[in-house]
């Protein structure tokens, strides 16, 4: 666990470093419709970029206005303070208005500070639809991504190559889910906060060393008996882009609480499925990334959002999702509204919360909220043990 | 014998109220003070005295509030959000909707027949929607919190307040107050501004049923009746007690319900 | 031509009285609740240090938030322009001005000439002005004045990072209560305060010589943390107290507007 | 929502305000006066208009009549389509279908009513939508969602891949009122082929929809009609912004709202016609006489507004710029960006052209047109790329002649307030005095107008323009 954990709460992590020392390159990337898949067969590694260990904002203040979300704003500070001078490259995705001016933001901090651009900088432009023309655009801006790396990393990247690193990288994907399957059972093994940092580490590790560890890791839990989940409620964290573990811990410190399951970006949101392993590669992984529409960037697929947020609910017997919107950011803030509005109509109870992004910021007011909803929480379930006692008894 | 207490130890008031057989025989209101333990022990201090008992009396405190965490002589805790749910349904028992107030933020919660919470959602966004807001204000008017509230009822055309942000509103009222606009006036606009920001939360809730504000915001006559007139509903008014202690009332009820064994 | 200028701020009131380009005398006072007994007061005291009355002064300018409140003055000047007039003419090398007062922060750019090139307000939030260390002193119970030296005998780094001024405060009280240095949540705070306003100097560009103006740069802990933010040294006014420079460049302008008369 | 505010249908209240407001100058004065007591927060907006002549009036009847179309679309047996401002109306009037557009409803509402749209902009918070989101979808949309306003029967979604909240607005909608939906969605790059062919894929797929939900087919006679009266509106554009370029402009402040207000509303249709032949007129003789657009009778200082106008409270703004003699040359929503044009000339590959030779080129030729609206042209891609906002504003400000460019928007803008700094000093960098505005172009509680008014007279001041 503690690789995991080192990876999931560093920027520059001992893998990370490692790896490096080895003399080969690692590329950044910003958003989860980046195919890591494509540097793992340039033997380059993804490192999927993060805000975490900030103390200020004076860098990302200056390029950024006043209301942006603090996630791209954490990152530019910390390219700003050289944070990120072990990258060999970085791959800005329009992910969100935000994401994406994080590419001139950055740009324009490398002119007042001498080398935080690193000498690779890609602009992969990702489109917001996935029928017929904004999948054919996709693949084609994957074919051009691949070609810029060959070109200017001097690799060769063929379909052959993208083919094992396809399957290198499912392996991952079916172990996460068995994690999940471990997470939906009665008797819970695993905290959220440990398996929340298992799933973060896997968007920065090398994903070789990654698949043994997890196997290694989630080999072990199924021998464990102990269950942590005994008298507490099963929680679901959704909504803005996160990786902090903090805010696992935060939930998980209460007593009362288990994460069971989430559905974020940087967590398993995108691990859910496989990539095709037969077919043309590009096209196998374009149909996975683009084609499941699970971030709020993707418009007019809600529906399908919505009704994957309740098959998870049901099968990890979720009791209370958390749903939380980093300040300034309209896609998941308007869409955990829906959400909400939605499962209150098949009784699931839910807490929305707005926040800054970052460590232990606000961590106070947090507490409060998910103490009076697990308090909210528990009186129902009561209430429904105690009518259910009266029917019986009247029967 | 069964005395129980609960203690509510807020940012700015520290409350505790003490219940024997479901009824108040003592309750206090306090300034809190730098160390939340020191506020804890100051009000139910009081409100013993207040009942006549000694702290040995008492079968069961519950603490709420942001100071929960800190107070000495509690058997449990319990977030402000249930407590105020619990008190608001003794105070009223009509109630279906409390709009519970106080310093650090505002909060709205749906409650059931039982006093449970239901749905609740609280603003944490900013201090312009908080009690702290009014106490800044209050301060820069150089009046008492008290009495900003009935500026209201006197005022003939109340100001605009164009910033959301405590400490701009302030500079936006010394101006005022500088070019002469009368004392009531400024504190009408002061309170319609706050009200204005609560109804988008309050509305947010879809509130139904009997509404009662709880906490000590509840006290300002001018917020109330402007929250009234843009929610298009009546604010119940709590007459069993001060709303300011309803916190304190929640988690002494809970725990009453804890030595009478009803609740796990 | 005797003249003068007068700053009526939110916190204090200053006057500058100037005769060929020379201060004779300057005060600083208290604001008071009405600005215009700040201005009468101030310019007394101001006039009383040179030995003076108000008859001998020729042409008086106005700058700060209560400008247009001032009862004696011919003409006002935004504080923009004043601090800058005011900075370069004591210091003709700075480019960049950097001017935290009660209500705001600014940071302005001037050219060679002194003429301001470009100039920057704080964004809408009150968290990186003067405004938040005064809640904040009062919170520690530090008086304003003291708060530069205490800060230096910070041991334990510690960081806030709420952006809204009262519920830093509360963070500024539960660290209290968690049994934290004054001496560290000060150089926190003038920590926090500097990273904001670098921010905003940084973003119209930095050019030396940068000097710093108002009544925070009086503040050394704010000084030193705003010359770490900015990774330069900046310049500070030796002799001159930075906090009247807003009422120096407003005499200055008096006494152009008076040559042209 | 206040519950009083539930009792009036907004659409109706607003169509009749509007109609009332297109009849005041053709009274007699008691008329006249009578009329301006009960519309006292449009009264100045009012007379703005009709001061500036016979194009004032036309302007208030061409708006009184786009209210109208929404109101009697059910009783005609037309569709209406919630849609922005970024996408042309051009082709549902092709279609017969009626635009509904968030922004220009938003825009009239705060420029005549006391309270502006505010408490429908709180509406769609009170809903669950963040109060971070812009304000230009907020009112009207708030509005809609309270079903307060005629029923849409679909949404079309123009900014998906330029901006999220403006996209996530018109999605909100159709989830929330269970609207079909369709997206209109833009790489971050112009005039290339590839993205060229994108465009053309992605509108072909919108006709498809439109068709689909509104039992239309897409009739190319009427398509042709509608190409050809863009083609004729486009020159007289052509003839303003010419005029722009002259010292003093004959142009008003106010014809730059009425332009692109006009063309949002009316693109393709006689209607704007009208409206701009009596511009043109208007401006080519006040040009003959020599008698500036500024009522101030000097043209003092020539600004340019980088991104968009400021539209809250009885046209405070335009007003503001006659007052001082500013004379203003034009704002993001000004341009459109067809071939020949000026300004284009430095931006090659930006432009589209109109051919109506067969249905495919007339396809191509709305589509790419469409592609170059406003916003959706130039802040598709980093600022700094090729053809996009920086390069556009720095060829408008250069052949205006603007002295100085200013930047309005609203907090909710991601887009923008993500690079506007750095954009601000890159434009400071080519000599251009740039100011940034903090306010909220359409909800006055953000930030007063007299602070925004004092803010904006300092910096005329301070870097010595005025
Ligand atoms: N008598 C009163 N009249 C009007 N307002 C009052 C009165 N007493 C307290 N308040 C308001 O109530 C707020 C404190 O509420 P309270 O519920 O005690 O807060 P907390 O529990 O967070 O300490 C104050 O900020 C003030 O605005
Ligand atoms: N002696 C001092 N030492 C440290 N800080 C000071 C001192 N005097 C004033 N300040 C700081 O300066 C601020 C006021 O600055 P000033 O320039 O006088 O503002 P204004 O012009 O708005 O009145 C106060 O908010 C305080 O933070
Ligand atoms: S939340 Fe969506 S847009 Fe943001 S980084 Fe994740 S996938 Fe990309
Ligand atoms: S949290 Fe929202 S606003 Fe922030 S980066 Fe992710 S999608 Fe963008
Ligand atoms: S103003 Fe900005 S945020 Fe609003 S619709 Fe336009 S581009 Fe989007």
């Amino acid at each position: 666990m503690n690789i995991f954990y080192d990876a999931a709460t560093k920027v520059q992590s001992q893998s990370i470093i490692d790896w490096k020392a080895a003399g080969k390159p690692v590329v950044g990337y910003t958003c989860s419709y980046t195919p890591a898949e494509i540097f793992y067969a340039a033997d380059i590694l993804p490192v999927r970029l993060r805000g975490i260990e900030t103390e200020g904002m004076e860098v990302g203040d200056t390029y950024f206005g006043p209301f942006i979300c603090s996630f791209p704003k954490c990152i530019l500070q910390l390219a700003g303070k050289g944070k990120f001078d072990f990258l060999d490259g970085a791959i800005i995705t329009p992910g969100c208005d935000g994401m994406r001016r994080l590419d001139e933001c950055w740009r324009k901090a490398g002119e007042d500070f001498q080398g935080i651009v690193p000498g690779y900088f890609y602009y992969f432009d990702v489109p917001h639809k996935a029928e017929n023309h904004g999948m054919a655009w996709y693949i084609d801006e994957i074919r051009l991504l691949i070609k810029s790396i060959e070109d200017h990393f001097k690799v060769n990247v063929t379909d052959k190559k993208l083919t094992a690193a396809i399957k290198e990288f499912n392996k991952g994907r079916r172990l996460l889910k068995e994690l999940e399957d471990l997470r939906s059972g009665d008797d819970v093994v695993v905290s959220g906060t440990e398996a929340f940092a298992a799933t973060v580490a896997g968007t920065v590790m090398p994903r070789d060393e990654y698949t043994a560890e997890l196997k290694k890791w989630i080999s072990s839990l199924k021998k464990k008996k102990k269950s942590l989940s005994e008298d507490k409620k099963r929680l679901m964290v959704v909504g803005s882009v996160s990786d902090e573990i903090d805010l696992f811990q935060l939930i998980e410190n209460t007593g009362k609480a288990i994460v069971v399951a989430e559905n974020l970006c940087f967590g398993i949101r995108y691990e859910g499925n496989e990539v095709k392993e037969d077919g043309d590669p590009v096209e196998a992984l374009a149909q996975h990334y683009l084609g499941s529409s699970v971030c709020p960037r993707m418009y007019g697929k809600y529906k399908e959002r919505v009704n994957t947020l309740k098959e998870r609910i049901d099968y990890s017997k979720v009791d209370g999702v958390v749903m939380q919107n980093i300040r300034f950011c309209d896609l998941h803030g308007a869409e955990n509204a829906l959400f909400a509005r939605d499962l209150d109509k098949i009784g699931i109870p839910s807490l929305r919360v707005e926040r800054e992004y970052g460590p232990h910021i606000d961590a106070g007011r947090m507490k409060l909220r998910i103490n009076a909803f697990l308090e909210q929480i528990s009186g129902k379930q009561q209430m429904k043990k105690t009518a259910e006692r009266k029917a019986a008894v009247s029967a | 014998m069964k005395i129980v207490a609960g203690c509510d130890v807020g940012s700015l008031t520290s409350k505790a109220v003490i219940m024997r057989d479901g009824k108040i025989i003592g309750a206090s209101i306090i300034r809190s003070k730098p160390r939340p333990k020191d506020s804890a022990d100051a009000a139910l201090e009081s409100a013993l005295k207040d009942a006549g008992i000694s702290k040995d009396d008492i079968g069961y405190i519950i603490g709420t509030g942001y100071g929960r965490d800190k107070i000495g002589f509690v058997d449990e805790v319990v977030s402000e959000i249930t407590c105020h749910g619990k008190g608001a349904r003794w105070l009223l028992p009509s109630v279906e909707t409390v709009i519970d107030i106080g310093g650090q933020d505002c909060k709205t919660v749906k409650i059931d027949a039982d006093g449970q919470v239901v749905k609740f959602t609280a603003n944490d966004k900013c201090a312009s929607g908080t009690g702290r807001f009014l106490e800044v204000m209050a301060k820069v008017l150089g009046i008492s919190v008290d009495d900003l509230g009935k500026l209201s009822l006197k005022a003939k055309s109340p100001i605009t307040l164009a910033s959301t942000c405590t400490v701009w509103a302030q500079a936006d009222v010394i101006k005022y107050i500088n070019s002469g606009v009368s004392i009531e006036d400024i504190g009408a606009g002061i309170n319609t501004a706050m009200a204005a920001r609560v109804a988008i939360l309050v509305n947010s809730l879809k509130p139904k049923g009997d509404i009662l504000m709880t906490g000590g915001v509840a006290k300002n006559v001018g917020v109330v009746s402007t929250l009234e007139k843009l929610l298009g509903v009546k604010i119940k008014k709590a007459r069993k007690a001060d709303p300011q202690i309803a916190g304190a009332i929640g988690a002494a009820l809970l725990s009453l319900e804890k030595v009478n064994g009803k609740k796990s | 031509m005797i003249v003068a200028g007068c700053d009526i701020g939110s916190l204090t009131a200053k006057a500058v009285i100037m005769e060929n380009s020379k201060i004779l005398s300057s005060s600083v006072i208290r604001a008071q609740t009405k600005p215009s007994d700040s201005a009468n007061q101030v310019m007394a005291k101001a006039l009383k240090n040179a030995g003076l009355a108000m008859k001998d002064i020729g042409y008086v300018v106005g700058t700060g938030y209560g400008r247009e409140l001032i009862p004696f003055v011919k003409s006002v000047e935004s504080e923009i322009s004043c601090h800058a007039k005011g900075a370069w003419h004591i210091m003709p090398s700075a480019r960049m001005v950097i001017d935290i007062g009660g209500q705001d922060a600014k940071a302005t750019r001037m050219n060679a000439n002194g003429a301001v090139a470009r100039y920057i307000y704080n964004d809408k939030c009150a968290s990186g002005t003067g405004r938040f260390l005064e809640v904040m002193a009062e919170a520690l119970e530090v008086p304003l004045e003291e708060m530069g030296a205490m800060g230096a005998k910070s041991k334990e780094k510690l960081s806030i990072s709420n952006q809204c001024v009262i519920f830093a405060e509360t963070e500024v009280v539960s660290l209290v209560n968690e049994g934290k240095e004054s001496a560290d949540i000060i150089n926190a705070l003038h920590h926090s305060l500097a990273k904001r306003v670098a921010a905003l100097a940084r973003s119209i560009d930095v050019e030396q010589d940068v000097v710093m103006t108002g009544g925070v740069a009086k503040n050394s802990g704010v000084f030193n943390a705003l010359s770490e933010a900015l990774n330069i040294k900046m310049k500070s006014l030796d002799g001159v107290d930075p906090q009247i420079i807003g009422a120096l460049g407003a005499a200055l302008y008096a006494q152009e507007k008076a040559a042209r008369q | 929502m206040r519950p009083e505010m539930r009792e009036y249908n907004y659409d109706w209240m607003m169509g009749s305000l509007l109609n009332v407001a297109a009849k005041v100058p053709h009274g007699t004065p008691k008329e006249t006066e009578l009329t301006y007591r009960y519309i006292p927060y449009f009264k100045s907006g009012l007379s703005a208009l009709i001061n500036v002549g016979p194009p004032g009036i036309q302007f208030l009847s061409l708006v009184a009549k786009y209210y109208e179309n929404i109101l009697t679309a059910r009783e005609q047996g037309k569709k209406i389509a919630a849609t922005t401002f970024c996408n042309t109306p051009a082709i549902l009037y092709a279609m017969d279908i009626v635009p509904a557009t968030f922004e220009i409803l938003t825009a009239i509402g705060c420029l005549v009513w006391k309270r502006g749209m505010f408490d429908y902009m709180d509406y769609c918070c009170e809903v669950g939508m963040p109060e971070t989101s812009c304000s230009s979808q907020r009112g009207a949309l708030g509005a809609a969602l309270a079903e307060l306003s005629e029923k849409i029967d679909f949404v079309i979604c123009d900014t998906p891949g330029v901006c999220d909240t403006n996209a996530n607005a018109f999605a909100f909608a159709s989830v929330y009122m269970d609207k079909p939906f369709y997206q209109l969605n833009y790489p971050s790059t112009i005039g290339d082929g590839r993205s060229q062919k994108y465009h053309i894929d992605d509108y072909k797929e919108m006709i498809r929809f439109i068709e689909e939900h509104s039992g239309k087919k897409l009739d190319y006679d009427r398509l042709k009609e509608v190409l050809r009266e863009i083609d004729k509106q486009d020159a007289m554009i052509a003839d303003m912004e010419d005029m722009l370029m002259l010292r003093p402009t004959p142009i008003p402040p106010i014809f730059n709202v009425m332009l692109y207000a006009a063309r949002f509303c009316f693109s393709g249709h006689p209607e704007y016609t009208k409206l701009l032949e009596v511009m043109v007129d208007t401006a080519r003789k006040r040009a003959a006489a020599g008698i500036p657009g500024l009522s101030a009778g000097k043209e003092k200082l020539r600004a340019f507004m980088c991104y968009i106008d400021h539209y809250t409270v009885d046209m405070n703004f335009y007003n503001f710029f006659e007052e001082r003699g500013i004379a203003h040359t034009g704002s993001i929503l000004t341009r459109n960006f067809r071939d020949n044009n000026k300004y284009v000339e430095t931006l090659p590959g930006n432009t589209y052209g109109v051919d109506t030779s067969s249905p495919d080129a007339m396809l191509d030729s709305i589509a790419q047109m469409n592609a170059r609206l406003p916003m959706v042209r130039s802040i598709r891609g980093p600022y700094d790329r090729n053809g996009m906002w920086l390069e556009e504003s720095l060829a408008c400000a250069k052949l205006y002649q603007a002295d100085c460019v200013i930047y309005n928007g609203t907090p909710g803008c991601r887009n923008t307030w993500g690079m506007v700094k750095p954009f601000a000093r890159d434009m400071e960098k080519q000599g251009f005095p740039t100011h940034i505005m903090y306010d909220d172009a359409f909800d006055d509680r953000v930030e007063a107008w007299d602070a925004t008014r004092e803010r904006l007279d300092e910096f005329f001041h301070v870097r010595g323009l005025l």
